[in-house]
């Protein structure tokens, strides 16, 4: 599958793409690993509010090592800080925030994504040992809008953009757009449209590497 | 930069259209007086009201019952000898009967992304009759729904510009829940504040569910 | 029916009388009306702890004219002040004090109590147009205990204490004693028991004004 | 005189019997881990334990698990590599898997009284296995019980001797709505201050559903 004529983004670049499309005012949550980076790639200056599922609303950067307040984390329980005009409220009181409607974005990882937006982030199998649900059902039924950071093949290179998702669903039909390595997709009424493909790469490379027909933006 | 205050009634009221469900918090103090008045201005006819109380004879309810504007009242009680009860009783007003903590936690329900839930308040009432019950570890229950806004109206002590509020003494009451309810939530603050003047671990109600600000000071 | 060996209690001899049975530590609702009295008649000394709808726990006693607040009131809407060691909520975090099971105590007033306990408080009719529910259903079905405030009989000496309410219910089987100008009686399996009786009256008279029968205690 | 201090771990701790559901707040911070020691020291077994998390392969909910006292676990996942995930490959720990915002929802539906209520998190997922659904709104929701607890780990910064709460940052999450739900409410505190010294408006937790508290200084 090599390919000289382009160069797929790193983990980081995939934030960093995520974070153009942010705009000032929103309300997001960010999902444990890629797309908790994105809010490095959010200018200071553009007002962007972060929620995160244990009740902070505003987090800022991360602190100095010296300056970490072993009270204050994200959903990661990773050290954070507050932004001037953060508040903070409690588990069920921050979920009726995702479960409410009122997060006008969740970025969150993926293995899998259906062309009708069917989500599956959690387990590889039903009776996976390891059960990591943790907030993304809820986030994924409760936010207005979903975006995927995510690869756009697996590391052994089988596709996890699909017809149908074969590991156990997040939620049905809540994906709005899909932000990999590769390319940004829109999940639209008929599948996946390519809105962008990192330079030198062309549409038939990309569908080898997809599970489901792409289509060209209308 | 995020800013959510408005520069008159008639911007803080823009929009509103007729056949509206308003959620009107207060409970004595707490009531946005001047919104009620913007809103009778505004014109906005065919409201379903969504109140604690029909109110009395005279005050701000009473003048915005009294336009014809508002063609269903929800509320947990209404006097006979009121504006509302005058007009109920002339078939000129619909009026649905809600305990008031049914009402409240309808309103909260509506904001936490919660579509139904089960009481058993009222069960067992005339409140109950043809309605859905079940009954729930040996208790007899009655099915509820969310009961969300397209329009708040919303008190506040202090603001921000992201429209974090804080609510002074008793006047909190309904204000937190029907800010998190509506699409729309409108308030008018008595104080504005510099943004991080309000700890962020006493914000009353974060900015997430505020969207316009005017300042009325008293 | 008069009759000189006896005095019959007035209203506020009935809140005083409640006052006595009101142990220190017990969170406490107070209904509108005769019942807010109870609390002038628990000594300061005494911690009790009383809840109002709209969000305050811990109610301390009337201000001064001068002093009033007028961002502080009680569920009658009448001015209030904060006891010390006071909390302040929003009306569904008050009425999930009161719904959850988490008040010791709910004093109530009646139009009418049954001998399995139902009640009747907000009605003299199905029809009627002034529709009084407020907070009573829900605090008559989540409080650990319901105590009635009220007259034995109506001003025209009919029966408030009945085998069957004939008002629309506020709630099936709730009530656990009766406080009335007469005597105090418990709800019990086998109905209404007599515990104690204003001085002078005799028990005959006090069933002949009673609508269901009475009994000593075991 | 209320005084909710007790002054031991042991005293705290007393009468918790086997059998019991006990609730354990945190999420990273805000976990009371002196207090999870002194359920291992006080030996109830045959517990459900519910808690965000699974845990890992060291620290206070590892011991706890390892002790063999704990039947079954409510929490939003498990890693495989911790005390849990073995304990539960190995038949040893019935594990029950509640998305994180369901969880928080079902623990404050217990403590506001509300016995069971619909959601669409989890819908069309293989947690809905077996369900009962109903669509409401034309949304395939779930039917989900309030999940009270016998005991509450709670977690303060400061503590008055009537139990108003406040917690430090993002150590709030599950504190106050365990609390709520649980018909012992067992607290440690940072610190303890007079009665009064909490601004009313800014308790984050009220007294009402705390039963003990324990002083442990940092």
């Amino acid at each position: 599958m090599a390919d000289a004529a382009f160069k797929p983004l790193d983990r980081l670049g995939i934030a960093r793409r995520i974070a153009q499309d942010i705009p000032e005012g929103w309300f997001v949550n960010l999902g444990i690993g890629m797309p908790t980076a994105v809010s490095d790639y959010v200018p200071v200056d553009r007002e962007v509010i972060f929620h995160a599922e244990n009740g902070v609303i505003g987090i800022g950067p991360a602190p100095a090592p010296e300056a970490v307040n072993p009270y204050l984390v994200n959903a990661g329980t990773h050290p954070i800080t507050l932004r001037v005009g953060a508040a903070l409220v409690h588990h069920a009181d921050s979920f009726a925030i995702a479960r409410g409607g009122h997060l006008d974005l969740c970025v969150l990882g993926a293995f899998q994504v259906a062309a009708n937006g069917d989500l599956a982030n959690w387990a590889h199998a039903p009776d996976e040992p390891t059960k990591q649900v943790g907030g993304a059902m809820d986030l994924a039924v409760g936010a207005k809008r979903v975006w995927i950071a995510m690869e756009h093949t697996t590391k052994h290179g089988h596709a996890r953009l699909l017809d149908q998702c074969v590991y156990p669903l997040t939620a049905k039909g809540v994906v709005k757009r899909v932000y990999t390595d590769l390319a940004v997709l829109d999940v639209t009424p008929r599948g996946f449209e390519v809105r962008e493909m990192v330079p030198g790469l062309d549409f038939g490379t990309l569908q080898a590497r997809t599970g489901t027909r792409l289509h060209h933006p209308t | 930069m995020i800013d959510k205050f408005v520069s008159s009634l008639a911007d803080a009221m823009a929009g509103i259209r007729d056949g509206s469900t308003v959620l009107l918090a207060g409970f004595g103090p707490g009531m946005p007086e001047p919104l009620v008045h913007g809103l009778i201005e505004q014109g906005a006819r065919d409201l379903t009201l969504v109140v604690n109380s029909g109110g009395r004879g005279e005050g701000p309810l009473a003048d915005l019952l009294a336009t014809g504007h508002v063609r269903k009242l929800v509320c947990s009680f209404v006097r006979g000898a009121s504006v509302a009860g005058h007009l109920h009783k002339a078939g000129r007003l619909d009026v649905e009967i809600v305990p008031q903590g049914t009402l409240a936690e309808r309103i909260r329900a509506a904001g936490a992304g919660v579509p139904a839930f089960y009481t058993p308040t009222a069960a067992d009432t005339i409140l109950a009759d043809g309605r859905e019950m079940r009954t729930i570890n040996g208790r007899h229950c009655l099915l509820e729904h969310a009961l969300p806004g397209d329009v708040a109206l919303i008190e506040a002590w202090e603001a921000d510009r992201w429209g974090n509020l804080t609510h002074r003494d008793s006047a909190r009451n309904f204000n937190p829940i029907m800010a998190m309810a509506a699409a729309l939530s409108i308030v008018m603050t008595r104080h504005v504040v510099e943004l991080g003047a309000i700890p962020p671990a006493n914000v009353h109600t974060p900015g997430v569910f505020v969207h316009r600000v005017l300042h009325v000071p008293a």
